[in-house]
């Protein structure tokens, strides 16, 4: 059973560059809701700020579109909230991991069954191309004029060092392969977090659709996710020895909503019976 | 008639179990209780005490007179003796090198060692203590069996007992009355007032003094089947109470200062994806960190207008555990029927302050959760979640609460459907849209409380904790035949000013009475009325202000 | 005499080079320049535009009327053409489809093709617009040198002339005079006043539109010895800023709303830790998220108490690219003078508009550090970083500077060595010794400056970027002998009161000119002064206000 | 040469539990500044709030005794103002990992010569024991009263797979390695960062002295520090297993300050030479 992909269709105009890698990733995602499935009113989609946090407005499904850096934690609290709701966030590398960064630390010691995709242009795009951080170091910006003097951050390592209990890498230029890491991602009970690579027409010169293209691998059918060891070894191959697309890594471990009882064994919060008079008995703590 | 027993030592040292012991002893014999605070930010050494103000009637604030001292150490003597009353005493252990009328060194230490656990000599003390104060030991042992396992409750009593007659009766025995009150302080009252109003998700980061509520609401997670989250910093907190709201449950945060301080952004955030929050700022003293243990009401000024740009929001202090308690459920649902943000304003003293009071009527709760219902939205069309109305509170409806139809909240400005937009006119009607809030909310407000004289000559205004010590200390003025009365303002925000405006016009001199330096209410009030106050009382020590300062300072700078 | 053209089309169409060539042009030719721009948080599509007022006197605001309409799309054509003068003209290349009266389609991207690079489209109708002004293409070529590489600057200039030959004189003629100023907008005008102050270090996280500041400084990196830092997050950004201030540079930080808004708690830090800060806020519409691209003056409340707790801080709204550059420069004198915060208020249209003035003057320019020397130690005496002082400002080592002495500065409560303190005492010095600097900073502050008739009628009050705006609706309203005035605040914490005293009395009606919802200009007024003004003129869709409005709604609602 | 030890001792007084793991370090940091010959003058200490980050009030070096999860960012903008400090980060595990997370991840990948020294309680002392980024899963708090139920961060394998150029763990109670660790992390050239164990023996009931006692081993005398695989094994090592210590990861990098000309081939920024007519010649740029 696969749900009508026209149901997704947004009214909204659409703001971003023609050319764009951020199309790719809308595409392959309402292609993967879809296949799952999913109906609109079933998924939630939290966003920060950025080119790529637009994304809720330009797919029907519910939407909050929040601060910059900070597409997690209301992607949290609302997923504790009602825990039928299939919570997705989509946002930028900038917003992910610069301005954001705690949050996703936290969240995966969390493991809460959300699903994080990372539109990684390798730039600062709505601000207009400044070093994120996961721009090469000695790349020139708008704003580092003479090259990052920084090394980016890996968010693949990073991840598993973490004890992510989903780790993926995608690129937006290869649908047929994203809508398929995206179904897992979001198949996967835990937190999920796939970094895709994303061509930013605009301001990454350097990380072109043929920059990526000519680089990245699909990983080996061979290749074992649940091996740390390897997935450490994948997670630093970057750049010209090629860059493995595919699920690096992946664990079964229990989720933040397994642990809670109050979650757990309940229907979902938002359908929690409660009368004012329930609390009177706590009294007794103050006799 | 009550007296006001000091209990200090260093931290560490079991202040805090002893002061519990013996007010849950005074309010079962059917005495009111007020227990004050006073501590330090560390675990270990310096110098804390704790206040136990003990009558026949309601007690609303602490004392700066003293009848009893049970020292922990010799510090405790020295620091406090010289405000012992004429008739007060000391009480410490023998091994204690201190001397001084009116002290009795008692040997608590031995009678612990014969009884067999170190740990009981403070229970000898409150034997001694309720002896000095004629309070029989009738029913006793049956709160020690509540407080201690049998074997330490067994030995307690018999602690208990050796020091209740290690000394003789001293004070004049008062007859206790009410049996029927509950003894609870602001941070717990909060809680239980959130916990009535159904608050299912509570996040936060530790920040004293606002820890005491998520704490007590974490005891009570499973029993309440509510979910309290330990966030990874403050704006996570806010962040996750934010997503949770628009998700559909109530949801608080609480914190303090410097958290709030974090908080900021998010509470435009709040603003203008229109999702009902309250968020409560238990102040201390700034600014930065300040003095962590101690209280102030410094952050007015800055609630009420905390985040760039402008949102409408309703601030409310709280006065007491009691308006705590109901302040709180009022809030949760102020912020839902109209979609705002609620800030709360507490502090160190209110928060830590343990008060006998009535039991909570809790038929008084009422729950609205202004939630739209699926009919709100015809079938064929697409759900505004910022739907233009008269009122500017658009139907609210919670994602996947109907099938097909999907929400959409957005922090950049939006138009109708939550999309993002440009247009001058669209933002010009929703920045209407959401200011007219602001105005609603004026229907809300609750006039500030008036005590004492009928026409005062003086007035005092203050707002928040302050409340006890100014209504005992006006008490006390107007006993005097001092003709002064006080508004004590609840809801600061928006400022409701018909009392206000009706009393300043009879006055002869307002007095603002604050707890910060620049005089916060009073520079609140004169922006919105133009009244100026006459005279300021502010103190920004870190310590509650109580009545009998008020009282000399209103008789030496203001008569 | 003056001029107005709009070039507008959407994102990535290239107006911004357009215009900055076109002005570029009317610049050296020695005519004033006043330039504009509105535009979209998008990279590609929608509509933008830019407005290039240009004449024979210096020009203060941007002007709702249109002589020239360079139109890059069909959407600039419908969008704008209303606002065309009488005599107004439209250009725009033949292929789009579009008509009106007025407009010249011209062949300009055959030309490019012809030329050899279909860029240089723009700079053919540059030409035509030169020829429509009759204005000379003499020296023109020395320009495009400048701008372009030596193949792109010849295409380029032989597509100006093509486009000048396309089209016939139209408007009068008016000779330039001017030839000695420079073309700047405000937020070039921070930056180069911080460079000239001697700003060493300045840490931002990117944020529009404050991130003009960090870009061209940015950009003088290197030559100038200083250390622009991109970090990663605001928090950080104020943060390492203050590190580095205390460890002895002058240090600065920038962002917009939401980035001041997370920078809320540090703010307090600079101030308990006295640590110079100057952090310019260059406003967006807000709440949250709000117009990215935008302007709003809704800070103002927001910002004089922004942070829990209470700290001296200094309030300056900057007014114009020229008092941007020596007011930033005067911030960060009083910032070391005094040992506290400095805010500087700007917007986005102060941030982005570009005007042409009087070269800055670097002889004006001085640099206090206010650093005390060693001698200010004695050898075997310890170093007290917050000695109490008759003002309260305390010598400022820096660590390292002299041997084996040590400087600690504390976010906590701490006493004259910067230890943590819990004394009642030692804070409620170290709180008076901190808020006299408040008193200090009085002596610093400046009148807001005053445009108008010598004895009006109706008093106008601003503050910031509407200076501009409101000079030029003054002038227009006393040249039809409506006797108006205006004062227009440059600093706005502490509030000068002096001014505005002496006129409200004389005058019939005040009215407030913001633009923000609540008219935060108006509360402080009250707050500060009781006076109350009599009206309002808010704007709040994200635009600046002009001129034109400003004398409509004086004429309309005031008289 | 070393300094006299005695020129480190503070005035004030202290306010931590007797028997709190905290006095091993401020000791043992003590020592290691006097064996470096480093004067009192010549080192900035930096620290948030917490017990921890009272320290700078117990030593007599320069202090910057910030706010809560802020230790970071302040030294980073003292180092850049005057590289000559030596500046090192005092502060607790609470304060370093949880609110102050994302300034860790970005100033590894600055690598800024800075010495992070976290004193790793696993607990939240100050605000009387909830529980922190590295408390056990399961563990009892004062607020987790059910067990905390997310997993503990890992500040090992977390640093090295950032690419943290000095990464190391040391425990409060032995002294005489911690000394040497503190040498060898003040010593490195780029971000080091030592988590070092430390009973609190007020809220920690699990981890005690005698917990970490009976686990803690000292990395062998053959174990390559330089090995990012092996690297990666010791990180994962914990509890019951052993917990190695001693330097895990070391690499040599460049630093911030030696990819910044204005830095690194010029005298201290604090020793600037600037006259505002130096700027005036920028006024080319606007005419
Ligand atoms: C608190 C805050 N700081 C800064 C900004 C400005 N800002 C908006 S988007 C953005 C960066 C976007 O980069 P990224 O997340 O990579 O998204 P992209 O545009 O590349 O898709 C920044 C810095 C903001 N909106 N809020
Ligand atoms: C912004 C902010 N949030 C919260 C606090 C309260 N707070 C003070 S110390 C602390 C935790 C301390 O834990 P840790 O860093 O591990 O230090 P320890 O006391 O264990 O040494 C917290 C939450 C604060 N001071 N500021
Ligand atoms: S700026 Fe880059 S990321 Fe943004 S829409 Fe354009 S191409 Fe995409
Ligand atoms: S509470 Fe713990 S960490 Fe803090 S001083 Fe006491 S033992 Fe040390
Ligand atoms: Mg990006
Ligand atoms: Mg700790």
């Amino acid at each position: 059973m696969t749900t009508d992909i026209n149901l997704f269709n947004s009214m909204d105009e659409n703001a971003w560059c023609p050319g764009c890698g951020n199309f790719g990733i809308l595409n392959a995602l309402k292609e993967a809701l879809s296949e799952l499935d999913l109906k609109p009113h079933e998924v939630l989609i939290t966003s920060g700020i950025g080119q790529a946090a637009k994304l809720p407005h330009y797919i029907n499904v519910n939407g909050f579109n929040g601060l910059h850096g900070r597409a997690v934690p209301p992607a949290v609290g609302a997923k504790i909230a009602n825990k039928n709701l299939k919570v997705i966030v989509n946002t930028g590398d900038g917003d992910s991991y610069g301005e954001g960064g705690n949050h996703i630390i936290h969240n995966i010691r969390r493991n809460i069954d959300i699903t994080h995709f990372v539109h990684d242009n390798q730039i600062y795009g709505l601000t207009k191309g400044q070093g994120s951080p996961t721009t090469a170091k000695g790349q020139k910006t708008t704003l580092q004029l003479e090259g990052v003097k920084v090394d980016p951050f890996n968010p693949i390592s990073f991840a598993i060092s973490l004890g992510c209990s989903f780790v993926a890498r995608a690129f937006s230029g290869d649908k047929e392969h994203l809508v398929y890491v995206m179904k897992e991602a979001i198949k996967h009970k835990g937190y999920a977090l796939v970094d895709i690579l994303q061509p930013c027409v605009s301001f990454n010169k350097v990380n072109t659709y043929r920059w990526y293209k000519e680089r990245v691998y699909k990983l080996d059918k061979n290749y074992d996710c649940t091996n740390k060891e390897e997935a450490f070894k994948k997670a630093f191959e970057w750049g010209d020895e090629g860059i493995p697309i595919g699920i690096i890594y992946k664990e079964k471990k229990s989720t933040y909503i397994d642990r809670t009882p109050q979650l757990n064994s309940k229907p979902p919060l938002i359908n929690r019976e409660w009368k004012p008079v329930y609390a009177e008995k706590f009294m007794e703590d103050f006799i | 008639m009550n007296y006001n027993i000091l209990i200090g030592g260093s931290a560490g040292q079991g202040i805090v179990t002893l002061s519990q012991l013996l007010s849950k002893i005074l309010k079962r014999k059917g005495y009111h209780i007020f227990l004050n605070k006073d501590y330090m930010s560390r675990i270990r050494g310096g110098h804390n005490f704790i206040q136990i103000r003990f009558g026949t009637e309601q007690i609303f604030s602490h004392s700066p007179f003293i009848d009893l001292i049970i020292a922990l150490d010799k510090n405790t003597v020295e620091i406090h003796k010289e405000k012992l009353n004429e008739n007060g005493k000391i009480i410490c252990d023998e091994s204690i090198d201190v001397s001084s009328d009116n002290l009795f060194k008692l040997p608590l230490k031995e009678i612990a060692k014969e009884v067999g656990n170190s740990k009981v000599f403070g229970t000898a003390a409150i034997g001694a203590v309720l002896k000095l104060f004629s309070i029989p030991l009738k029913d006793i042992n049956k709160i020690f069996d509540e407080f201690f396992d049998s074997d330490l409750s067994n030995k307690n009593y018999q602690a208990l007992i050796r020091g209740y007659e290690l000394i003789n009766n001293h004070f004049e025995y008062v007859e206790p009355q009410d049996k029927n009150h509950i003894m609870i302080n602001g941070n717990q009252a909060v809680a239980l007032g959130a916990l009535a109003a159904g608050v299912s998700f509570y996040s936060a980061y530790p920040m004293t003094p606002s820890t005491g509520i998520m704490t007590y609401l974490a005891h009570k997670e499973e029993e309440a089947g509510i979910v309290v989250e330990q966030a990874e910093d403050e704006i996570a907190a806010i962040n996750m109470a934010i997503g949770a709201s628009f998700a559909g449950v109530r949801a608080m945060t609480g914190t303090s200062g410097g958290g709030f301080s974090l908080m900021t952004e998010s509470l435009g955030l709040a603003g203008i994806t229109e999702t009902p929050l309250v968020v409560i700022d238990v102040q201390r003293p700034g600014p930065a960190t300040g003095l962590p243990t101690r209280t102030e009401q410094s952050d007015l000024s800055f609630v009420l207008t905390a985040s760039h740009g402008e949102i409408p929001r309703m601030v409310i202090s709280l006065r007491s555990p009691a308006d705590a308690f109901y302040q709180t459920a009022r809030a949760l649902n102020i912020a839902e029927k109209y979609q705002v943000l609620v800030i709360l304003l507490s502090d160190q003293y209110l928060a830590d302050y343990v008060q006998t009071i009535e039991p909570f009527d809790f038929k008084k709760i009422t729950i609205e959760r202004g939630i739209a219902d699926a009919s709100s939205v015809k079938e064929n069309e697409d759900y505004k979640r910022y739907k233009l109305t008269e009122t500017g509170v658009s139907p609210r409806l919670i994602p996947g609460q109907i099938e097909n139809k999907t929400v959409l909240a957005d922090s950049d400005e939006h138009n109708e459907c939550g999309h993002i937009t440009e247009s001058a006119e669209v933002r010009t009607n929703m920045m209407e849209k959401r200011m007219k809030k602001q105005e609603l909310l004026k229907e809300e407000i609750q006039e500030p409380e008036y005590l004492g004289a009928e026409s005062p000559d003086i007035l005092l205004v203050g707002w928040g904790s302050t409340y006890g010590p100014i209504k005992e200390a006006v008490e006390r003025l107007n006993s005097e035949n001092i003709k002064v009365g006080a508004l004590i303002f609840g809801d600061v925000w928006p400022l409701p000013k018909e009392s206000l405006e009706k009393y300043a016009k009879k006055v002869k001199t307002i007095v603002n009475i604050e707890q910060n330096y620049t005089g916060q209410l009073a520079k609140l009030i004169r922006q919105e009325t133009g009244i100026k106050c006459d005279k300021s009382i502010l103190k920004y020590d870190g310590r509650q202000i109580n009545f009998y300062e008020i009282y000399s300072k209103i008789k030496s700078e203001v008569l």
